[in-house]
């Protein structure tokens, strides 16, 4: 076990470095995560600075604007990034998520169209997959896709846990094509303008009193012909990629969300009695522990990536993992620091904001059947959606409502 | 031996759901939150309609002479809509004035009627470790002395005090040479400053209470009916909170009926039924410590302490674990404001910091426990001089 | 509300305080949970006597000796014997559950033979439903009866978790009687010798090293005509009559098993260190109030009781606050008073027994689902077994495993 | 880069597990817990062929000169069937020993061949609350300090100290003037006392070790040197904890598979199946901590106190969990000696409560974070005199 970089590795450390010593006077300083327009341009200009420094798509081709590197030179970039003290890239979704599934399934005019745009944060992209009735069965999602008599087509729904809707040029939407089919066979995938007639962008608020997401309505909206990213029908394979570079994302990420063990510990020592109280420190303790894991299994999954090897649905457990721990750790800062902490600026969005986390990207019980199922090879629940025609079954719910 | 509510503790109880139905409660919560405070609407009328200011006054004053588990059920209707009354503070200020009923009896009146409005500025009672009474600090643990009483005027800070903003009259509780002690005090004169910390959960208010030789009426009040004030303020926070956990299970449960993921009710998977269960669970067991918290404000005051903060200790965790689920079962459009789930999760983690929460209630119980045991010992020692 | 006796509740306490305070010198003393043969032959003793004094039977119908009482009563007769510091009934499980059933279900005859030495001790009784692959799915029993030409029975099979087996005449057996028709339909009960030829018992020890349960083998044991009770093929009915009679047995057997936290913090308290550690005084604060509010529950179902209810499935929630607050005290103790807590006289029962406990009577989980369906109406998950033939089902089965 | 087991690595692993695979180690528990004490194996002819009592000796005293991770690696495989040899505290003895290896280059030599056996007689030592090295008392919570080291002798009570009995050489660790020693004793010294309290556990072997003036040489070792004979202990009983959460897990999920009840197996029920995603979570974070403790004991020392802590903490949860879902997965026959499980059961609650268990390590992970946090906060205040 080693932890220190290849000689390569240093080389492109010192580089990355040595970049961001020259460039990182011109970073925005970015507090809290409150997302003003004035912070978003600069945002975007700093991408546009990142991408000039080949900071951004490390691991797209090359032939994509992208550096043909590989997961390490990635964690190094982003270790950097942190250690100069500067924001990364702003369209983390684009970038991470959607940009490598236009390189897997898009068409190449897709390709050539929209991937240095979005490299270089010249136009954001959001992700238009989840539904108020369709969040952790993604396959049930109703927005409505119908191809028209020449060739474009019309859509029709409503999106839901939209990040960045409001700043973004284009979205990849999930839709049903065709409702007379199995659930996961009539779904299409498509690029759409957010500028578009009909798209209605409106803002959630989360329980914190911001609002990081947005559901996003579509009235019948017109897409030209060749806006489907992958097969028609298909539209199911196409977003399991989205979903399988959302994991390398997060794998990447670093510790959780960027709640440090040493930031309680900070908070928490300054009250002596709290520093003293053995209640105080087990509990602490317990939840550092749990972060500590993470990192550790985080340079586990890391080596893994190196040799190759994508990451498995066991990189769930992670997630579980940082939720709960980071609800722990909210738990104890305002036990320990009392009401103060609820609305402290360092803790509000800890305390406030993880009971939506552990419902996003699928809920706590959903990512636990699926490792179960997938890991531990434990037989699945009976399923009554099997082999139905998408129509039937909304029928029947609707019969129980 | 009946351990179930009266047929008048039922009609007190549907009264309140009744008056409360007229109310959008919930709705005002989320309007005080978007920063428009005027959407809070003014309940106290509501209340005194009801009568509840006068729930806990003698009837000789004019109260209606009602006990703690009384005031403790018209606490859960209060808790199962988020009603933001300021009864709490008022009823536990009654409740120690009562025990001095003659000297104050035309405040009392004036109370019971809700023409005026009070407020308990409390204190923690002393345990088995520690001797004196305290109240908490701002932030953090530390606790500090009880502000202290000379002659007819009270010094000291007392923070997170409940239901203390707009009070005309302030019920402290503090230290007279090294005894417990009660002031009556206007809010309005200048020694007494209250500072409104509302915040995370409009419907709760609070304040700060800075007391700088203000003057007073003494309470001829003995330890034991100082402590009350505290123990039924634990007991009327476990019926909040037994109301909110009622609600939330209700509307989770309703909510896991209809919607549907994988071709199945989302209740039918175990992981949703087991939780919704435990709600339920922690519920009942809320309940049962509800009642034995009244019956023993009311019949056996000896147990108030280890009965009400027992009940405290179930409040807060079955509320945090209702607030929790209400949410979750909900998936993400439980956590944004389109839902009412939020304003339970905010009374919820709010309310559990207040008056020592779970923590202190819990350690509370162990030293009744302790304190018993080692009496039995002692009781069981040979008698030596 | 009020916890103390009506006039006419108060006059039976007096009788029975008397009573027990003239007979108690010939109670026997009982330490621990060990069962000895010679420590229940003197238990035996004592029931017969206490059947004397009319404190065996007291919701019994008079005329199968007896009392005639209500709930209430029994509670303070177990209340007095408890204040006496003297032992109760031995066969609870036959006065308690199994009478009543031949109550409820048996004929005349089973009645006048079985019930009288029942209630004086005279003959224990054990209830043989649970099997090793039938515990949470009780229905799924695989014990076989065959009823032959001459009107009497054969039964083969095995049970377990039988308490006093080796110490019953009679068991109650629940068995399939025909196995082709659907898994609740083709059960029948049956009252079984304990010594009849082909019974051999087995003792099973638990975790603690205590034998509190037994195997029964049954190879082609040979029961007389008339030995059913109930109707032949309505054994999954009786057998439910048996479980509501636990549910109100166990409704009024007081604060979960006798574990009290005043014993608790007598054991704590002892360790100055532990009595002051914040953390042990918040956990025990905390398995207190559980008690409490079992005790208090308690009260409310007597109230119900009194009133001519039912106890409802939600009696199975006061099991798992019971077990489980059980296991957290066991872990507290041992925390606190290290090793030597696990091999104590008064805590290793407390310590090894809970883990079986959980599972024994329904799992937890078996038990949370039934509330969540009878009380809350929560839907079922979907059953795979219903209506399909017993013997189908069992095939399936052995195929998978 | 590279946070995985090497080649080597994974070959000390597999041999391990072929060399137990040859030995019915828990039905020898549940012979042993029947009081056929015979029916345990001496299984030290099997480590000594291993090569395992020489993994931490240096190569230059004939040892393996291996680090802590492979320590930790053999110790998950013995975990993993219950083995009952005594290596835990020998490997233990042998890392302290090996700071003054020069001046116990012989016996070193003995140790590291197997011929004779060591144990470590360990002391906690000081946080950031406390100065003192202590040992914890037989029962409660209460520490004393640590046996008291006077020229070459020692004296002091250590109890529960892992595989004392039948030790040949103990090493104590004491204090000296307030500062840590460590002396090698002889066991057969008319010093030394130990007296054998294995129990409830019968594969785990535990002495209560008296010292009454035994005379014994120094180990010329410093703070940090005895300091990680503490934690390299965590870190072994940790690496034997994931060794039980596995086999743990493997079992209950395989029975799972088979067993049927209501017509579907019972691992498609989500009770069931979340609960073994639960066993496999804690062990997966188990073995990161597992990793991340070896790799700080073996290159970079000044993380092992919070490594080996937290690995500990994550030990002591998870092989509770396991085990007791190993017993409810199996239902009723779970709970009896018929089945395995119970011995995992023993294992995981004995285990739990040696070396201060997993409330002592937390707050160890949590003294070092706030020790950090106070040097930070010192680092970056203003340099003045």
């Amino acid at each position: 076990m080693d932890l220190s970089d290849t000689p390569e590795q240093a080389e492109y450390r010192a580089k990355v470095r040595s970049w961001l010593e020259d460039n990182k006077s011109q970073a925005p300083t970015v507090v809290g995560d409150r997302i003003e327009p004035e912070v978003v341009d600069a945002r975007r200009a700093w991408q546009r600075k990142l991408a000039e420094g080949e900071l951004v798509g490390i691991t797209w081709p090359t032939e994509y604007g992208g550096q043909g590197l590989g997961p390490l030179e990635q964690v190094i970039a982003n270790q950097e990034i942190g250690r100069a003290g500067v924001p990364g890239i702003f369209d983390i979704i684009g970038v991470g998520m959607l940009g490598p599934t236009i390189i897997a399934h898009g068409s190449e005019e897709q390709k050539h169209r929209y991937l240095g745009p979005m490299l270089h944060g010249d136009e954001v992209w959001c992700q238009l997959f989840s539904e108020p009735a369709a969040g952790s069965d993604l396959a049930g999602i109703q927005a409505r896709s119908r191809q028209q008599d020449d060739g474009s087509w019309r859509v029709s729904g409503q999106k839901v846990w939209t990040t960045n809707a409001q700043f973004a040029s284009f979205g990849l939407m999930m839709t049903r094509s065709d409702p007379d089919v199995p659930k996961h066979k009539g779904l299409t995938m498509f690029v759409v303008p957010m500028d578009a007639p009909g798209v209605t962008i409106r803002p959630l608020r989360q329980i914190s009193g911001d609002a990081h997401f947005n559901e996003v309505f579509f009235d019948d909206v017109a897409l030209e012909p060749g806006s489907e990213v992958g097969p028609v029908g298909g539209g199911w394979g196409v977003g399991m990629t989205t979903l399988m570079f959302e994991r390398v994302t997060i794998g990447l990420g670093g510790e959780g969300f960027g709640w440090r063990s040493d930031r309680f510990a900070a908070a928490i020592g300054g009250d002596e009695e709290a520093r003293r109280d053995p209640e105080v420190r087990r509990r602490l303790g317990h939840i550092a522990s749990q972060f500590l894991a993470l990192r550790f299994t985080g340079y586990r999954t890391l080596t893994a990536l190196q040799r190759g090897q994508t990451p498995g649905p066991e990189g769930a457990l992670g997630k579980i993992t940082t939720v709960n721990a980071a609800i722990e750790a909210g738990e104890l800062l305002a036990d320990a620091l009392g009401p103060d902490a609820l609305e402290d600026d360092e803790w509000a969005g800890l305390i406030s904001e993880l009971p939506g986390i552990k419902t996003a990207g699928g809920t706590e019980e959903i990512l636990r059947s699926m490792v179960g199922e997938r890991v531990l090879g434990l037989p699945p629940e009976p399923r009554l959606d099997k082999g139905i025609p998408f129509s039937e079954l909304r029928s029947k719910e609707v019969a129980a409502a | 031996m009946n351990f179930e509510l009266s047929d008048e503790q039922v009609l007190l109880r549907e009264a309140a759901a009744g008056a409360l139905s007229r109310v959008k409660t919930v709705e005002a919560a989320r309007g005080a939150l978007e920063d428009q405070v005027e959407a809070l609407p003014d309940l106290w009328p509501l209340a005194r309609d009801a009568g509840w200011p006068g729930l806990l006054v003698p009837e000789s004053c004019g109260g209606a002479g009602l006990g703690g588990l009384d005031a403790m059920l018209v606490h859960v209707e209060l808790g199962r809509v988020l009603a933001s009354v300021p009864l709490l503070g008022h009823v536990i200020a009654t409740a120690v004035l009562a025990a001095d009923a003659d000297a104050h009896a035309e405040l009392l009146a004036q109370l019971a009627s809700g023409e005026r409005r009070a407020a308990l500025v409390p204190a923690r009672p002393p345990d088995d470790l520690e001797s004196d009474w305290t109240v908490e600090a701002t932030r953090g643990r530390r606790r500090e002395p009880a502000p202290g009483i000379a002659g007819d005027a009270v010094s000291g800070f007392t923070p997170w005090v409940i239901d203390a903003p707009g009070a005309d009259v302030l019920v402290v509780v503090g230290v007279r040479d090294g005894e417990p002690g009660a002031l009556v005090v206007e809010a309005s004169d200048a020694g007494v400053e209250v500072e409104h910390v509302t915040r995370f959960d409009a419907t709760r208010s609070l304040g700060h209470v800075t007391l700088d030789g203000a003057g007073g009426q003494p309470v001829a009040a003995g330890a034991d009916e100082i402590a009350r004030g505290w123990y039924l303020a634990q007991g009327l926070l476990a019926g909040e909170a037994l109301g909110a956990v009622e609600e939330a299970l209700k509307r989770s449960v309703e909510y896991a009926k209809e919607r549907y993921t994988f071709g199945r009710a989302i209740g039918s998977y175990q992981a949703v039924k087991h939780n919704l269960v435990e709600v339920l669970r922690r519920g009942d067991n809320l309940r049962s410590l509800i009642y034995y918290a009244g019956w023993a404000s009311d019949s056996k005051a000896d147990e108030l302490a280890v009965a009400a903060s027992a009940a405290r200790v179930a409040a807060d965790e079955a509320i945090d674990f209702a607030a929790r689920q209400f949410i979750s079962v909900h998936g993400g459009i439980g956590a944004t404001w389109e839902h009412d789930a939020p304003f339970y999760f905010r009374r919820a983690e709010l309310s559990r910091r207040l008056l020592g929460g779970a923590g202190d209630a819990a350690g509370r119980v162990a030293a009744e426990l302790f304190a018993q045991s080692a009496a039995q010992s002692a009781a069981a020692a040979p008698a030596e001089l």
